[in-house]
């Protein structure tokens, strides 16, 4: 198996295992949005309407904050010297990092996704259309926040510091996944436009994600 | 016993109910075969627990 | 047989060993007897058939509650009587407590959707199950993520006891918070007198739950008592090594 | 390894760590079956040479490279082609003995389904390949993270204080390992305090820079 593969490998398995981080999203997604009527209130149209809004931004805070621990707890084990002394370039190391990141934190939020529209009172056909959105946003999310997380490897303040650095370079991700989700529910507008510039993010971030963490990684180790 | 027009959501929920106790029953069962698994081979190995030795109590 | 040599796990074991047969028994009798009666139960007036979710629903819901009423106990005996048993008895209900209210959540949809025309409906009751259960995710998040089961032992405990004072003060606030946006017309779940004829069942079936939660427990106790004979026995295989 | 003449050389190195100037003007040369013990009171900078050769760091001036060795090598970096043994073990708590070193070997390049039996049996770790790494103590954790050396194969090895946390057999069974380790053309460049075990090595003391340079 190449180290490529070890990788995505060795993190899943340590995020599965006690002591892993693997539902944590997940968890903390289904919290927020299920604590939102209580601001909103139980009024179920208004949650209907605004339901998308709120999945999107519980996604969006729940892929940020898991993430702050990705390259924290290497750094600490002395286990990101030597993936930065592998035959095979960091970029790839950092890549094969946030994928592993993706499919155990990400992946289980979507699953989850049309439970909790019911809570929001959003038709069942509609979830479908939300889950897709969440579906390719998702990696955007990751993979951006990747670059938080290695900036925030060797500073203090890690988990709140890497959501304020983050946050700002999502607001595209988060205006066109909402967008397609509306346009997919209630929408007057097209469903295609919004959601082709969606993966048109995801796709960019694959690349410049890993490329500008691996370059933070090798600025931060001193 | 007819269940009337909405049979489905009874039958569903009592559909739900069996999943989760098969769930948690499959889980404990799966969860004890292990342990087990892991125990036998741990005494093959000859690893002794404190009590069986001086006969005093570990958990 | 005093609470106080149950103390002994090894003791314990051969306990559930003995009586966990017996428990698998009955819990399957009284269930069989309790689905006989419910099948053989009117319906409902007003709802017609759909009364026969509340057999599972109810039930769900008592028994997520008396799974966090076991943990309460279970943090008493690990912080105050110092009872070793006291922490594999809390964890071993958190994931038990937390499958009866996930019951309750996933039945109250499915008779909400008949009844209200919805999955959900943000129903006083049903909120504060809901909250419950975000509680029994907490603990169980935390005993996930705690590797050493003497540390995560006193955090679970702490938390169950807060818990624990916590949902009357949730129960309450949601009710206000739901009055306060109350739009008018919410069939109240069961009316105020129940019926003998449906009572009765409900009762059983309420009967045979609590038998398949101790029956789970005892089993997962079991469990957690062997993952920690496992775990100080590795601890001896490690040290056992000439090193 | 059938390495043929290889040669790990620095002109005038310098590194700055921090707007420190750690050390300058820094020349060594380092060939097959050669060891070099760097040596210095604390804060002279024999971990930051350690990291700075491994690629972990920006050196700020000077040359250093890896010439020679298998054919290919040339463009592999230096990092690629040597062993970085650092005060921390790499080492999760979470995965087993035989996980963690499985999944350093195949991280770390060394050919599909190379056996780890023969690294952990060279560490006496072998019969604890599948009790979780969380059960170790620390000396075992440091054997484990020692076996990572001897499965993969690199000419250089860069190891900084090995023996801390290792017991008397211990250190022999490393002082063993570096020993075939050279003989098989392999280099070694330790930063120690005292005596590590290694017979005939050169030494390169490194005096503290007392706030010298910027």
């Amino acid at each position: 198996m190449n180290p490529f593969l070890a990788l995505i490998g060795r993190d899943m398995r340590l995020a599965i295992r006690v002591g892993g981080g693997a539902l944590m999203g997940a968890l903390f997604y289904f919290t927020v949005v299920a604590m939102t009527p209580f601001a909103i209130g139980p009024d179920l149209n208004l949650l209907a309407r605004i339901g998308p809004a709120i999945l999107w931004l519980g996604a969006l805070l729940a892929s940020l904050l898991a993430l702050d621990r990705l390259f924290a707890t290497d750094h600490e084990d002395g286990s990101l010297d030597l993936l930065m002394m592998g035959t095979m370039p960091l970029e790839l190391a950092v890549a094969a990092k946030a994928i592993a990141h993706w499919l155990t934190t990400a992946l289980p939020l979507i699953v989850i996704t049309p439970v909790l529209g019911l809570m929001l009172n959003v038709e069942m056909s509609a979830m479908g259309w939300v889950a897709l959105t969440l579906l390719a946003g998702t990696p955007a999310l990751t993979f951006i926040g990747l670059i938080g997380a290695a900036l925030a490897v060797t500073l203090r303040r890690g988990g709140l510091l890497l959501a304020v650095l983050v946050l700002p370079l999502t607001v595209p991700v988060l205006i066109f996944g909402v967008a397609a989700a509306n346009a997919a529910i209630i929408g007057p507008a097209p469903f295609g436009p919004p959601f082709t510039i969606l993966c048109a993010l995801s796709l960019a971030s694959l690349v410049l994600g890993p490329v500008a963490a691996a370059a933070a990684l090798r600025q931060g180790l001193e | 016993m007819n269940l009337g027009p909405h049979a489905i959501f009874i039958i569903a929920s009592y559909v739900v109910v069996v999943v989760v106790v098969t769930a948690l029953i499959g889980w404990i069962a799966a969860d004890y075969a292990a342990q087990q698994r892991i125990l036998r081979n741990l005494e093959q190995r000859g690893v002794t627990r404190r009590s069986q030795r001086a006969k005093g109590d570990a958990p | 047989m005093a609470v106080i040599d149950l103390a002994n796990p090894t003791r314990f074991l051969t306990l559930v060993n003995r009586v966990l047969p017996w428990l698998i028994g009955a819990t399957a009798l009284v269930f069989a007897y309790g689905l006989y009666r419910v099948a053989g139960a009117p319906d409902d007036y007003q709802q017609g058939a759909t009364v026969k979710i509340m057999y599972l629903h109810v039930p769900g819901a008592w028994l997520g509650m008396m799974g966090w009423g076991v943990m309460t106990v279970a943090a008493l005996g690990t912080l105050v009587w110092r009872h070793p048993l006291a922490d594999v008895a809390g964890k071993a209900a958190a994931p038990i407590g937390a499958g009866f209210t996930f019951i309750c959540l996933a039945t109250g949809m499915l008779w909400g959707r008949p009844m209200w025309g919805t999955y959900w409906v943000w129903d006083a009751r049903l909120t504060s199950v809901l909250v419950l259960f975000l509680l029994y995710l907490g603990m169980l998040a935390l005993y996930w993520t705690a590797e050493d089961p003497n540390r995560s032992a006193r955090a679970a405990a702490i938390l169950a006891l807060v818990g624990a004072v916590n949902i009357p003060i949730i129960k309450f606030s949601v009710d206000w918070w739901n009055t306060l946006h109350q739009p008018a017309s919410v069939v109240r779940m069961g009316g105020a007198a129940i019926d003998a004829s449906i009572l009765v069942p409900l009762l059983i079936m309420a009967l045979a739950f609590t038998l398949l939660f101790f029956t789970l427990h005892f089993a997962a106790m079991r469990n957690e008592i062997l993952r920690r004979r496992v775990r100080s026995m590795r601890m001896m295989q490690a040290r056992e090594v000439p090193v | 390894m059938s390495t043929d003449l290889i040669e790990l050389c620095a002109k005038d190195l310098a590194c700055e760590r921090g707007g420190r100037l750690v050390f300058s003007g820094l020349n060594f040369a380092v060939s097959s079956g050669e060891a070099l013990v760097v040596t210095g009171r604390n804060g002279a900078g024999k971990s930051t040479l350690l990291r700075l050769i491994a690629g972990l760091l920006r050196k700020s001036a000077g040359e250093l490279d890896l010439t020679g060795g298998a054919a290919g090598a040339d463009e592999a970096t230096v990092a690629e082609q040597s062993h970085y043994l650092g005060h921390l073990d790499a080492v999760k708590p979470a995965l087993s003995v035989g996980e963690n070193l499985r999944f350093w070997t195949t991280y770390l390049g060394a050919p599909r389904g190379a056996p780890i039996r023969p690294a952990l049996e060279a560490i006496d770790l072998a019969q604890l390949s599948d009790l979780p790494a969380a059960y170790l103590s620390a000396g075992q954790r440091r054997r484990l993270s020692i076996a990572r050396l001897v499965a993969v194969p690199r000419p250089l090895w860069l190891l900084d204080e090995p023996t801390s946390a290792l017991d008397t057999q211990s250190q022999s069974r490393l002082a063993e390992l570096m020993r075939n380790h050279r003989a098989g053309g392999g280099m070694i460049v330790a930063a120690a305090h005292g005596p590590i075990g290694l017979d005939d090595s050169r030494e390169l003391k490194l005096d503290a820079q007392a706030g010298a340079g910027s």
